[in-house]
């Protein structure tokens, strides 16, 4: 009888630590606070609204965050590898602005200009590379400055008028506009593959693990011998990329480029990716805690108009929401 | 038998702003030896080596590998021609795991980059389980101490396939246990016929390792010679220009009223029931291995981690740190062992670190004393005979045993009372060594009160007037001056139970 | 709702000044300035053709210089550095009324001649002020929109509450919409900072909130068309209505996602700020014996550039260039 | 003879020896290169345009750059210790917005409404400092959040719409609008002098050089007895401490307070900050140079003005002359 006893005792330990082990593997999971503050506030949301809890509702802040989330993913790769990138917003409107105007006012095949476009965004993302990697001058100021040539473009190009490209190629507005299964709309889908893909490649990839070298630490990287400068060049070039990628996209959503677009796109994209988890010191970040970032963002967002909130107020709610949100994802992680 | 010479370096000269490093500096490396490279601090050992692994450019001068000059561009470029490398300061990436540390500069995935975590980490340990240390694979580096870094970096280096390795100061923080492994590694791998270049300022070492030795001072070549045919004394004088006989001063001759007592201090989990007491005149050590919980004790007195239980009398008088600012205010200090993170302003000036703990000393009206903070700089860095060219310069650019004089310069700013000196003497120079423990012995005859924690034994032995030793967070014993030997000090450090000293 | 002639008669208008007032013109070396805030804005491309229309016609220089963003403080500084070139007359949109009263008194002290254009800074010793009147125009964009809804329904508003030509649009809405349609009640309001994306997310949020929703009012056309597309999006019956004619949101209008915008005449807006500078520079008029005795303007104290509702029907006519 | 050339060598030698003193003391002295940027954009500015070179040209760039200069000097310390601080526009707006509200709806007296606005903005910092010091949340989304927070409260307080306080006591406009000696702006006197004061204070106080240590290693710091916690807080406090002073005098200067005061401060004083050699890793920066960043920025709008170049290519320009003056600056600095 004892025997047994110890027996299923030993048994229960043991299903105890197996319970306890999976509890701290997800407790260990970092972006697990993040989730929780996203489903109490949208539980708040649901209860307090009957409109928020809805497929369409959802479909919109989906739609509302994909861009961003797509720019937020280059943003992560900047922060980790110690950088920061304040040019993905004007970057964003160039490559789109410049394929409306290629389309537009040169007649040239719509994936040429999207090309095109792309490679400018990619160029910058060059130029951001070689001053910051190769030359050695300040990510901050580089990029800043950046962002004001592209946004200068952006203004040469457009000469400040909007330029129109509704009556685009049914095929490529589709990236923007399309649904599939009258459900998930196809920018999302777009964004839910280029995000898998770059979270399992961030975590896994031999590439991205120098990005997280060069973060944490450069001089021991460089003593490793890792090129830090043709990494650096990478990072700032990928999230080029990703910026001129979504603002393509946003050309095909909208169906109009102005000079404006993405103006509020690096203080939103910064503020996701550290929200979700990435340090502004470099060394640490993922692409599914940034993408968290942006939603908890979008949540806020969405609730503010949920809940009818003045506009007068909504600057300070969000403000007061967020410093919430993020006091309480600091606490849950300070021991660990 | 004379073996081939695989690298030799000729005529090199490195300046820098204010300081010649190294001038004309030529040695031969054969293969399969180990080279020792000895010299006082900044006598321009890490520079040459920096130079010899791509790591800084020489202003002139020729590196030849096998009879072929060769130029690097970086460190990579020396890694590629066979050179591994173990930097003095620990070049470690914090954030991320020892695995992915060890293989860090060789990373690589399958074809399409993608990493196999779990055979990286089993890969890297198989490499560390040379090393017997409870290091895992998956820990992340930051958690990690000291001495476990350290040994992370050797593995790291070990993990290459080089032809030359270099080791700056390998065992400056590794107990004898890890430096045992070492030296079996090295052995290993000199029968492999790897040529190994050593630097390091523990004498011992060197004459039971090296082969050949070459000496520099003040960033001259001195001399080259067989360890066969020489004697430390010869060596050190070579190294320091002049004889230095007694290598540590003499105990203590009076021990007066106490400074502190210690008692039953627990912190749950970490150590348990520690109690001691410090008198004037007296140096006590502390004793044990790594992870014995030494630093934690000494933390936990001077407020800096707070204690689940016990008591602290300082001075009569029972007292309770909430921080350490509390303890400093009365005197207290704790020298860290991890002097890059936690002792160092890497990019202020030596002035500015020096005066850190002690501001209102240079200042009047808290406005600081330019004049003053300078020559209070100046004189500690005279003082203990800090290498440098002027104290404006950063911190980042003394040599390594340079910047420990300074972080110790620190503590003797505030004139303690007491001071915990955890690894005082870690890559210090054996003639800068000496000067230090004289002073440590004058302040306590002053009647400053001393706690000596180190892992070099002869130190402890050498040094301390009483020892405590310490195992798993317990005191398993204590020693009076008189009963210090390593065979004792190791037994107690090796026991888990508490003994009082039989015979 | 059609007030003033379409830009083309604009155009002939200047060369006919030309003629008629030769002895009017400057001289070549005389520099006459705009200056706006969002310096980008296409609103101002379209009152800098006018104003320079007028200025090539008269044989002055003519530049356009502003600050990027909506900020009082820097605006200030390029209207000081414009005042520091001195130039015969520069005609200003103040970004706020109130931070203008001092450069403004000095300008004219100093012998430049300043006249406000869109906003205005009232307290100023300005010479006129051009608009279209922007709270006015907001009555009128309320009557359309009721005629359009059949007076009832629910309404979102995208502003920007800072500026204050934005906020008159928004307060005369409000107001005629009280006034004169008790069905129609205004149930969210939102600022999107002129970001065509956030323009587009709190739409959909407001669309979800109210799926009757039936109309959005922006007071910006890159909130409209965030707008426009967001009601595309959620496939509801819901109307947009905004401000700013470019050629993209006509475009818009003429496929339907926006159902009409408001086009103030900003042509006209350049050209008579224009011609206003330089009839006080060249003192041809004096309406009363000692004008700067009795501390006033000698020109007209305000003048109505005049708007027009741009739709589906009239949209060809729009197209600025 | 022989004796007398090696005797007169030797004199060469020593005065060669104190010239290259002077000169390597001036080439240490870390603003010289920007300062020499600055003249060199001076000199092409003032060959380039007649009116450049003028008393009332400089006396419109100085009255720009004041509030902007006192604001990045609360940055500069903020920097140096190794945090952000994203909300000093909005609390520069809620100062002056909270006197002007006191003073004109409420009655108040002038100088007790502006000790509120001043005290509200310190509290401001206050809770900056306690989020940040205290708890230990990430700087950036702290004063994000409080950006946003109080951002909020200017259009709350404001309903929107500016609040006009032209009929302020005359003393008090005084601080905005007054002339000394009919040349020197009392806004440049009073900036001049917070200036001179706290450069001398940073680098000479003890206080001070606390937060140099801090920036440098917080866990050295911290182990060498410093209250890291306090000073960061009295850090912020001092930040939003000035920028309440400069909202102040905005109001002072303008008479009118709008909602939106102070949009672009944050970006401006970073970039000052950072142009002027503080680090944004924390460490390093100095009041002097912050100060020289933001008059080199202001020289480079003087100069869009000053040369009529068209509004599309303005920010094309900023950031391409920004972009080259950094890079300049870093070259010249990299051995150092
Ligand atoms: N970046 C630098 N700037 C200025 N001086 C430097 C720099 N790096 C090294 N030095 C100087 O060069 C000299 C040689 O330094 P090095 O580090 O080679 O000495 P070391 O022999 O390794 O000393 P230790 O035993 O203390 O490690 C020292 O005087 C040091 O101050
Ligand atoms: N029981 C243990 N077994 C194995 N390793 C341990 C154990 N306890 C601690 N360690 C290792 O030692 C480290 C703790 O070192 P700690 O600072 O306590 O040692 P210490 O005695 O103060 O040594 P030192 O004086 O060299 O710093 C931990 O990081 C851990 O890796
Ligand atoms: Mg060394
Ligand atoms: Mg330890």
């Amino acid at each position: 009888m004892k025997a047994l006893l110890e027996q299923s005792g030993k048994d229960l330990t043991k299903a105890d630590s197996i319970a306890s082990g999976v509890l701290k593997k997800i407790a260990g999971f970092r972006e697990l606070t993040i989730i929780l503050i996203i489903l109490v506030i949208g539980a708040g949301l649901s209860i307090a609204s009957p409109h928020f809890f809805s497929v369409n509702n959802f479909k919109a802040i989906a739609l509302a965050l994909s861009t961003d989330s797509i720019i937020v993913i280059g943003m992560t790769l900047v922060l980790i590898s110690g950088g920061i990138d304040l040019s993905v917003g004007s970057v964003m409107g160039l490559a789109g602005i410049l394929t409306a105007r290629l389309w537009q006012t040169y007649n040239l095949n719509i994936v040429v200009a999207a090309l095109i476009g792309l490679l400018a965004a990619v160029f910058v993302g060059f130029l951001n590379g070689l001053f910051i990697g190769k030359v050695g001058v300040n990510p901050f100021i580089v990029t800043m400055a950046t962002m004001g040539m592209c946004r200068g473009l952006d203004y040469v190009i457009t000469n400040g008028t909007p330029i129109s490209v509704t009556n685009m190629p049914a095929a490529f507005r589709t990236l923007g506009t399309g649904l599939i299964l009258d459900i998930l709309p196809v920018l999302v889908l777009i964004m839910l593959i280029i995000a898998v893909i770059s979270d399992y490649t961030l975590r896994r990839s031999s590439i991205a693990r120098k990005v997280f070298y060069i973060g944490s630490s450069e001089k021991a990287a460089i003593l490793s011998g890792i090129n830090a400068q043709n990494v650096k060049m990478g990072v700032y070039i990928v999230s080029s990329a990703l910026a001129g990628i979504a603002g393509i996209l946003t050309i095909a959503r909208f169906g109009v480029a102005p000079a404006t677009t993405g103006e509020p796109t690096a203080m939103m994209t910064i503020s996701g990716a550290v929200i979700g988890g990435a340090s502004m010191l470099g060394g640490e970040g993922t692409v599914l805690g940034s993408i968290l970032g942006i939603v908890l963002m979008n949540f806020i967002a969405n609730g503010i108009v949920m809940l009818n909130i003045s506009v007068n107020w909504t600057q300070f709610v969000t403000g007061a929401v967020l410093m919430i949100a993020v006091t309480i994802d600091y606490l849950m992680h300070k021991d660990k | 038998m004379e073996q081939k010479t695989i690298l030799s370096v000729k005529g090199i000269n490195k300046s820098y702003p204010g300081t010649k490093a190294l001038t004309d500096v030529h040695f031969d490396l054969r293969q399969g030896e180990v080279h020792a490279l000895i010299g006082e601090n900044g006598a321009g050992k890490s520079t040459l080596m920096n130079i010899v692994g791509g790591v800084i450019k020489p202003d002139s001068g020729q590196i030849m590998l096998n009879c072929k000059e060769v130029k690097f561009h970086s460190p990579k470029d020396a890694q590629d021609a066979g050179i591994g490398f173990v930097h003095q300061e620990i070049a470690l990436c914090p954030h991320m795991t020892v695995a992915e540390n060890i293989y860090m500069g060789r990373i690589k995935g399958n074809i399409l980059s993608m990493l196999d975590f779990s055979e990286l980490n089993r890969k890297a340990g198989e490499i560390l389980s040379l090393f017997k240390t409870g290091i895992t694979p998956q820990t992340i580096v930051r958690k990690l101490t000291v001495a476990d870094q350290q040994v992370v970096e050797i593995v790291k280096a070990l993990s290459l396939d080089c032809k030359i390795l270099v080791l700056d100061e390998p065992t400056s923080s590794l107990t004898e246990s890890e430096t045992e492994a070492l030296f079996v590694t090295i052995a290993n791998l000199k029968a492999r016929g790897i040529s190994i270049l050593y630097i390091s300022h523990k004498m011992s070492e060197i004459f039971r390792i090296c082969d050949s030795i070459t000496i520099l001072r003040d960033g001259h070549f001195i001399d080259s010679l067989k360890v066969k045919e020489i004697s430390p004394e010869i060596v050190i004088s070579k190294m320091v220009g002049r004889n230095i006989t007694n290598l540590y001063p003499p105990k203590s001759t009076k021990v007066t009223e106490k400074i502190i007592e210690v008692r039953n201090l627990t912190r749950k989990g970490v150590f348990n029931n520690i109690s001691f007491e410090i008198s004037k005149g007296e140096i006590l050590g502390i004793a044990g291995l790594v992870g014995s919980k030494r630093t934690e004790v000494a933390r936990a007195v001077c407020g800096i981690d707070q204690v689940d239980s016990g008591e602290v009398h300082f001075e009569g008088e029972k007292v309770h740190f909430k921080s350490y600012r509390d303890a400093i205010k009365r005197g207290i200090a704790y020298l860290t062992e991890d002097r890059k993170i936690e002792g160092l302003f890497l990019n202020l000036s030596i002035k500015k670190n020096i005066t850190a703990s002690c501001l209102e000393k240079v200042s009047k009206f808290k406005i600081i004393n330019a004049g003053a903070e300078k020559n209070w700089a100046n004189s500690f860095s005279e003082k203990l005979r800090i290498k440098l060219y002027n104290v404006n310069q950063k911190a980042s650019s003394l040599s390594g045993g340079n910047q420990q004089k300074i972080v110790i310069a620190k503590w003797l700013s505030i004139n303690p009372k007491l001071i915990f000196m955890d690894e005082p003497t870690r890559g210090i120079d054996v003639g800068a060594k000496s000067e230090i423990h004289d002073m440590l012995r004058k302040l306590s005859d002053e009647g400053i009160g001393i706690v000596i924690i180190s892992s070099e034994l002869p130190e402890i032995i050498g040094m301390c007037d009483r020892v405590i030793v310490m195992s798993e967070g317990r005191i398993t014993g204590v020693l009076d001056a008189k009963d210090l030997s390593e065979e004792h000090i190791m037994t107690y450090a090796a026991s888990s139970q508490e003994h009082g000293f039989a015979g | 709702t059609s007030e003033t002639a379409a830009p083309k008669e604009t155009t002939t208008g200047a060369k006919a000044a030309a003629e008629v007032m030769a002895g009017f013109a400057g001289s070549p070396t005389d520099e006459y300035y705009m200056c706006t805030f969002y310096q980008g804005a296409d609103y101002w491309k379209g009152v800098f053709i006018g104003f320079k229309q007028a200025g090539d016609a008269l044989g002055v220089k003519t530049f356009y210089m502003g600050c990027d963003d909506g900020d009082a403080a820097k605006q200030v500084a390029v209207f000081e550095q414009i005042v520091a070139k001195k130039p015969k007359g520069i005609a200003l949109s103040p970004t706020v009324a109130d931070a203008f009263v001092e450069p403004i008194n000095k300008a004219m002290e100093a012998g430049i001649a300043v006249s406000c254009f869109a906003s205005d800074s009232p307290d100023s010793k300005r010479i006129t002020w051009i608009t279209s009147d922007d709270y006015r125009a907001g009555g009128e964009a309320a009557d359309f929109c009721a005629k359009a809804l059949g007076g009832k329904g629910k309404i979102g508003i995208l502003e920007r509450p800072a500026q204050n030509n934005h906020a008159a649009r928004i307060d005369g809405f409000e107001a005629r919409i009280k006034e004169k349609y008790p069905d129609m009640k205004v149930v969210a309001r939102g600022q999107a900072e002129g970001d065509q994306t956030k323009a587009a997310s709190l739409t959909s949020a407001m669309i979800q909130a109210n799926p009757d929703l039936a109309l959005m009012y922006c007071s910006a056309g890159m909130e409209g068309m965030g707008a426009g597309t967001a009601v595309k999006e959620a496939k509801t019956n819901a109307k947009v209505f905004c401000y700013d004619a470019d050629p993209a949101v006509i475009d818009m209008v003429k496929d339907g996602t926006i159902l009409a915008c408001m086009h103030p005449n900003t042509v006209n807006q350049g050209f008579w700020s224009m011609m206003a500078l330089m009839t006080y520079n060249k003192g041809i008029i004096n309406p009363i014996s000692d004008w700067k005795q009795a501390g006033r303007s000698p020109i007209f104290p305000m003048m109505n550039n005049g708007l027009d509702i741009v739709t589906k029907d009239n949209g060809d006519a729009f197209y600025v260039k």
